[in-house]
């Protein structure tokens, strides 16, 4: 292993000889990111140029062997070259579920075979994937899915139905949760399955939200051949793998993704000086006023609590009960705030499309109905409270 | 009206729960919504209103109306409301209509109210110019010219504003923007010079305009009531509007509450029905309570308003806050308890959603009524 | 039966020659009436004239059979002497819950023997009831009650401890519920016993409050002996008659009882009036202004729902569901206006007594801390929401 | 001081945790309050925590104390209101020793300071005269007279007022009852001619007084600070005692929160713990949030008075007003929580909510706080 410096100073030196200008600036959603796939299209050549230099070196997936496409990056290493590409503002070359979710997987569960057979295209960014979870009858229940997976003849018959499977209508394969034995205790009969797409009896189709377009979508199976080489882990050990990718998942949930920065929004005074013409001194509106204060209050004891909890791990004593309530409050939060801005624009936040709106607005009051998932998907309120109910104040079931 | 409807009433409630329940569900409003026609209402089902009387509840018999009262009128409402049933009853019959029907002349009335009461006219109410409701922040000016009036100035949120044939502009005839006095009705005919229309389209499918007026000149005819009197004129008429829109509210709250009851009768987790979780029972308990509540105020509000109750004004403040925050709550515990169908657009509840924020925003949402109801009780 | 206008005359005349003055009047609290008993004193000599006036006409229970001590008065002639005695605001001669709460099961369920025994000394104010239902392990979950009464030779042996046992320190004997087959399902083992709070083994403390002393107490059983024929209803068949009288009980809290009128208070607005030093105009403290809105707002609401249920019930259409919030809702609201009263008051509700403190905040104070108790007695909120969730919206248990 | 305690620290929250619990429960409380006797507090145990050195915490070496922060005197704080310890640490280290602190002349310093350090001397600063915080209502007059002043109004709600050796007194020496400027601040002896006192018994067991001082003359050193500055030495001293005060409350809102947990694994009816009752995991675990963040912004509450943030106004009227509404709410769900149990005197949750009641109305409650952070924040 080479001397840290010496590759901090190597590292820096060929991201910036290599990494073009215009790739050195955040996007403003994640769906502008390199995500790869059959049908991947990059957002300019600049991105492409930066994907395929990086993919080069193998630092598409830096920490990967180096016989999956990786560069075999020590931890130490691979977070000289996080901080390197922060210091320039590079975005990641590639994102995707594949690496972020399920290459994880495979890297602990699965076989020589499956790993030589699926790590390198994610590395390659030649396979988009998206997950299979839930189903409209298994929401916070996940564990009691009933999309089957009969084995006949080494492949599985699948047939059922997956819902908020995010981008299934751009993606190329899916990691799924199946029930392959019907008749055990609901945990124990789930396996996890690799399936194309393309295979034969899929269908998939977007799922408006009241917000509008969105990128969840329903996949439904048909009789859907998989080979049996395609379950990760073993035929009905499938839910300890689901529960590693859904701790997992909410991790990331809570992190900000490098390169994706939201584009700066009115603050929640700008929204109310503008619908109450006053440019500036009170408000007079008094009841949006005290409303006002009451989000920025809660804000600023959040983000205490989260200094708190920062500082605790540092300081190797956390972290403290107080994180199993992030998830809950800042997801009630935001959507308080939503509302509150929506509410507070007046008649400025009524347009649905076209005409007579400002554009911010229009999207405020998207993002104010798309935000009212926010206390439901990756675990609702309901399920947090009871989490804390019972894990952190050990009350009794 | 006192609480128990009368058999007269109960027979108006029938008719109109028949009439919105053949309508089918509210895919009707999915369909407004996704082709986007002008204008932006059915003009089949609003002739069908019409013919079965609603344009006429309020208005005078010699107008051709039925000389009902508020209460009949609410009754129509709700029931509109537990399908969210898009027409220009509010815009046309509540608003401009009232407007003419407090200050008109017999001339006017005459016009006006005959052709309202027999479907034939849509009448737009212009007055917003602010983004919250705030009333005498009038700035459109009516200047005295040539024996008329010329109108400068800009409005907003003017329900059913691009279909109307006639528009009721607010407009300053003295004073500054902020005072109480100084404001003038007039009557402003869809093709006259100088008016400018931006049609837009709600987040409730339904269809507003903008309108610009850039010296629109106006004959001493147009004017609506004694001039300097249009503040008035609209309090009284956003009294009652208040109160109709309240009255839709309720059907709406009704029908998302009844819907997510029977949602946790009916969906299963962890191998029970979901209504048997305490946590979820306890709310629901409580949303109920905040229901039966609207209910009677809504209810307490007809009555306040057929019998000029001194307090009404006061009456109808509590009304119009109490069913924005219901809906607001019911509809938002609604997609709460729903889960993650709740939000998707395949389910009804994000159109109840949509609709409640914007009722709650029309004629001053729960703040500005708190805030009107202390003024009006002198602290 | 004589003439309903015959007997509306003649007792209109007896009731304005008999009734002295100064009992035509309300007094400010329940504890100013007569009610009776061993160690009964009377507010003041005219109240003692009256009672002794009535008690000759047998209207201290006027629909009461003759036999025991009433005037045996019908529906009708019962009402008319309430409107009249309504009309001279004249207060009752005798209150007590041996009236209002023992003698309707007496009267249901009580032998004739227990009927000529008990009743005629309740309807001469000779002896004082309370009741002895809650113990400390047994509050909404009532009927798990543990006082244990066993049957030795015609008598009960009772040991245990009653709460809530409301003036039981000045009262001579208790109604109470007690366990007479520990065995049985917890409804099917209760019994009703009659005891006599002279006898050996009972012992009484007052509880105090946090606002302070009062009237409730608790009482404890330590080897009382108690005759069997003390015994009301069936052994073992207490549990219906505790149902009847919770009800009883339920509906008598919602009512006002005649002849009792608290004294005016300064309404919430005057409260804020005065502690901000406005007399008039606009309250300065725009929060403070917007709580009292929303609880005249809610008051109002609350209001047209009682009116609401009253023309529903008149019209032979109710009571629809609402009243099924009555409870719950009317504690919780009193219970906010009293919380806002003395937080408004400011400084001026910080006194607990002595110098320095206007009497009227000092009782508004004990006001506020005494409510805290309003949404607990008599099934407290959870248990009606529990209620509303299951009767009235029909969810499963 | 940055949200995770030092080795010191940690060491004074150990004392401060054994001192308070080896005086049990709090008892001593229901002790204090039934015997009612002067001067309020336990003279004794003041003596102990002098001698412990809490007296000295913030103040400099040279007058004997500690010169620590406030995260280590808030960290005591939080100890003694755990058990709603009552003593003089409010009203004379905090208050009265505050601002002696910040505007005493060196000789002020040196003969006040010194004491307070030594526990000698109780001091009370009487400011209020309004029944709800509005520090800038002050009427009382001191005029300019034969070489000194002369003061004349009344005080309210001076902690500790009747106990105390001096009185620091705000009083006007220009403007007007409403204005910020003019207010100067003064030492009173306790003998001095012209002041009479009312002791009065508070609900949470301790003691105030109402002063009046009828032309009460004062020598100009008694004048504490620059004439005409008393608002900016209110103003910072207010901010750290809003601080001072919200430590306090959270040591009495995690303890009343841990109660109440205890009790609902302890209860049982219906045969189960009330624990296992979803409606209420649900209910506490709201309060739980609530707490923690109670707790994450006292201490950074702490942090920001330690490092002169220049957001440190703001940050303490968010933790007052946080503070305020965590204690009423978590001392109101625990009384609702223990049933009829909880509305005893026998058990501690009164002594909890009555305290709560206190330190919210003292230096301003939560709509208070939010007008105040608004005005701070310029809307």
């Amino acid at each position: 292993m080479s001397d840290p410096e010496d590759f901090r100073r190597e590292t820096r030196a060929w991201l910036e000889d290599n990494c073009p200008a215009s790739v050195r600036a955040p996007v403003a959603d994640i769906k502008y990111l390199y995500w790869g796939g059959r049908r991947a299209e990059f957002l300019d050549d600049d991105s492409q140029v930066w994907f395929e230099r990086m993919l080069e070196r193998g630092w598409t997936v830096p920490d990967w062997p180096v016989e999956y496409g990786g560069a075999g990056l020590s931890q130490s290493e691979q977070r000289i070259l996080q901080s390197e590409m922060r210091r320039l503002n590079c975005r990641p070359p590639l994102f995707s579920y594949g690496i972020t979710m399920l290459a994880p997987v495979l890297l602990e569960y699965g076989t020589d075979e499956q790993k030589s057979r699926f790590l390198p295209p994610i590395a390659r960014g030649e396979i988009r994937w998206c997950q299979g979870y839930s189903e409209p009858a298994a929401g916070s229940d996940l564990a009691s899915l009933q999309c089957r997976a009969v084995l006949e003849g080494g492949e599985y018959l699948v047939d059922g139905q997956k819902i908020w499977t995010s981008d299934a209508d751009i993606s190329d394969w899916i990691f799924c949760l199946v029930r392959t034995d019907p008749s055990a205790p609901k945990h124990d009969g789930i396996s996890f399955l690799l399936i194309d797409l393309e295979s034969g009896g899929v269908s998939i189709s977007p799922i408006p939200l009241i917000s509008g377009a969105s990128p969840f979508c329903q996949t439904f199976f048909d009789s859907v051949r998989v080979p049996s080489q395609q379950r990760v882990g073993p035929e009905n050990g499938g839910w300890s793998i689901a529960k590693h990718l859904l701790q997992h998942e909410r991790a990331m949930l809570a992190q900000a993704i490098p390169g994706v920065r939201p584009p700066k929004r009115s603050s929640l005074l700008d929204v109310a000086r503008r619908s109450l013409n006053t440019p500036q001194g009170p408000l007079p509106d008094a009841g949006l006023r005290d409303e006002l204060v009451q989000l920025q209050m809660d804000r600023i004891c959040y983000r205490a609590t989260l200094a708190r909890n920062t500082a605790a791990v540092r300081a190797g004593k956390g972290p403290g009960s107080e994180s199993s309530m992030f998830k809950l409050y800042v997801s009630e939060l935001n959507q308080r705030s939503e509302d509150w801005r929506h509410r507070a624009a007046g008649t400025e936040g009524l347009g649905w499309d076209g005409e007579g709106f400002d554009p911010e607005e229009i999207q405020a009051t998207r993002s104010w109905l798309y935000g009212k998932a926010s206390t439901i998907l990756g675990g609702t309120s309901e399920i947090q409270l009871n989490i804390i109910a019972k894990r952190v104040l050990g009350l009794p079931d | 009206m006192s609480f128990v409807l009368s058999e007269e009433q109960e027979l108006i409630q029938e008719t109109a729960r028949e009439f919105v329940r053949s309508q089918g569900s509210i895919d009707a409003l999915r369909t407004l919504r996704d082709q986007r026609s002008e204008p932006g209402y059915d003009t089949k089902l609003w002739r069908e209103m019409a013919d079965l009387g609603w344009t006429g509840i309020p208005f005078p018999e010699e107008y051709g109306g039925a000389g009902l009262g508020h209460a009949e009128l609410g009754i129509v409402l709700e029931q509109l409301g537990t399908r969210l049933v898009i027409s220009p009853m509010l815009s046309t019959v509540v608003l401009a209509g009232g407007v003419i029907l407090e200050a008109g002349s017999p001339e006017q009335k005459q016009n006006f109210l005959t052709r309202i009461v027999g479907g034939e006219a849509v009448l737009a109410l212009a007055y917003q110019e602010t983004p919250r409701h705030d009333p005498w922040a009038i700035a459109t000016t009516a200047r005295e010219a040539g024996g008329g009036y010329v109108l400068t100035g800009r409005k907003t949120l003017v329900l059913d504003g691009a279909a109307a044939d006639h528009w009721i502009v607010a407009a300053r005839t003295s004073g500054e923007p902020g005072e109480r006095e100084g404001l003038s009705l007039f009557i402003v005919d869809r093709d006259t010079e100088g008016v400018s229309i931006e049609s837009t389209f709600l987040i409730d499918s339904r269809s507003a305009a903008n309108l610009s007026l850039d010296g629109v000149h106006l004959g001493t005819d147009r004017l609506l009531g004694e001039l300097g009197s249009g503040a008035e004129v609209l309090e009284t008429t956003f009294d009652r509007a208040m109160v109709a829109i309240a009255s839709e509210m309720l059907g709406g709250i009704q029908e998302v509450f009844d819907q997510t009851v029977a949602y946790l009768k009916e969906r299963e987790q962890f191998g029970v029905k979901i209504g048997s979780f305490q946590a979820l029972k306890h709310r629901i308990a409580r949303v109920f309570c905040e229901v039966e509540l609207t209910r009677s105020i809504v209810t307490d509000a007809w009555r306040a308003l057929d019998e000029e109750d001194p307090a009404r004004s006061k009456i109808a403040s509590t009304c119009k806050a109490r069913a924005s925050d219901t809906y607001h709550l019911a509809s938002n515990e609604s997609i709460q308890l729903h889960g993650g169908i709740g939000v998707t657009d395949e389910q009804d509840i994000g159109f109840f959603l949509k609709r409640a924020r914007v009722c709650e925003l029309l004629l001053g949402d729960s703040s500005y009524q708190r805030r009107r109801f202390a003024e009006l009780s002198g602290y």
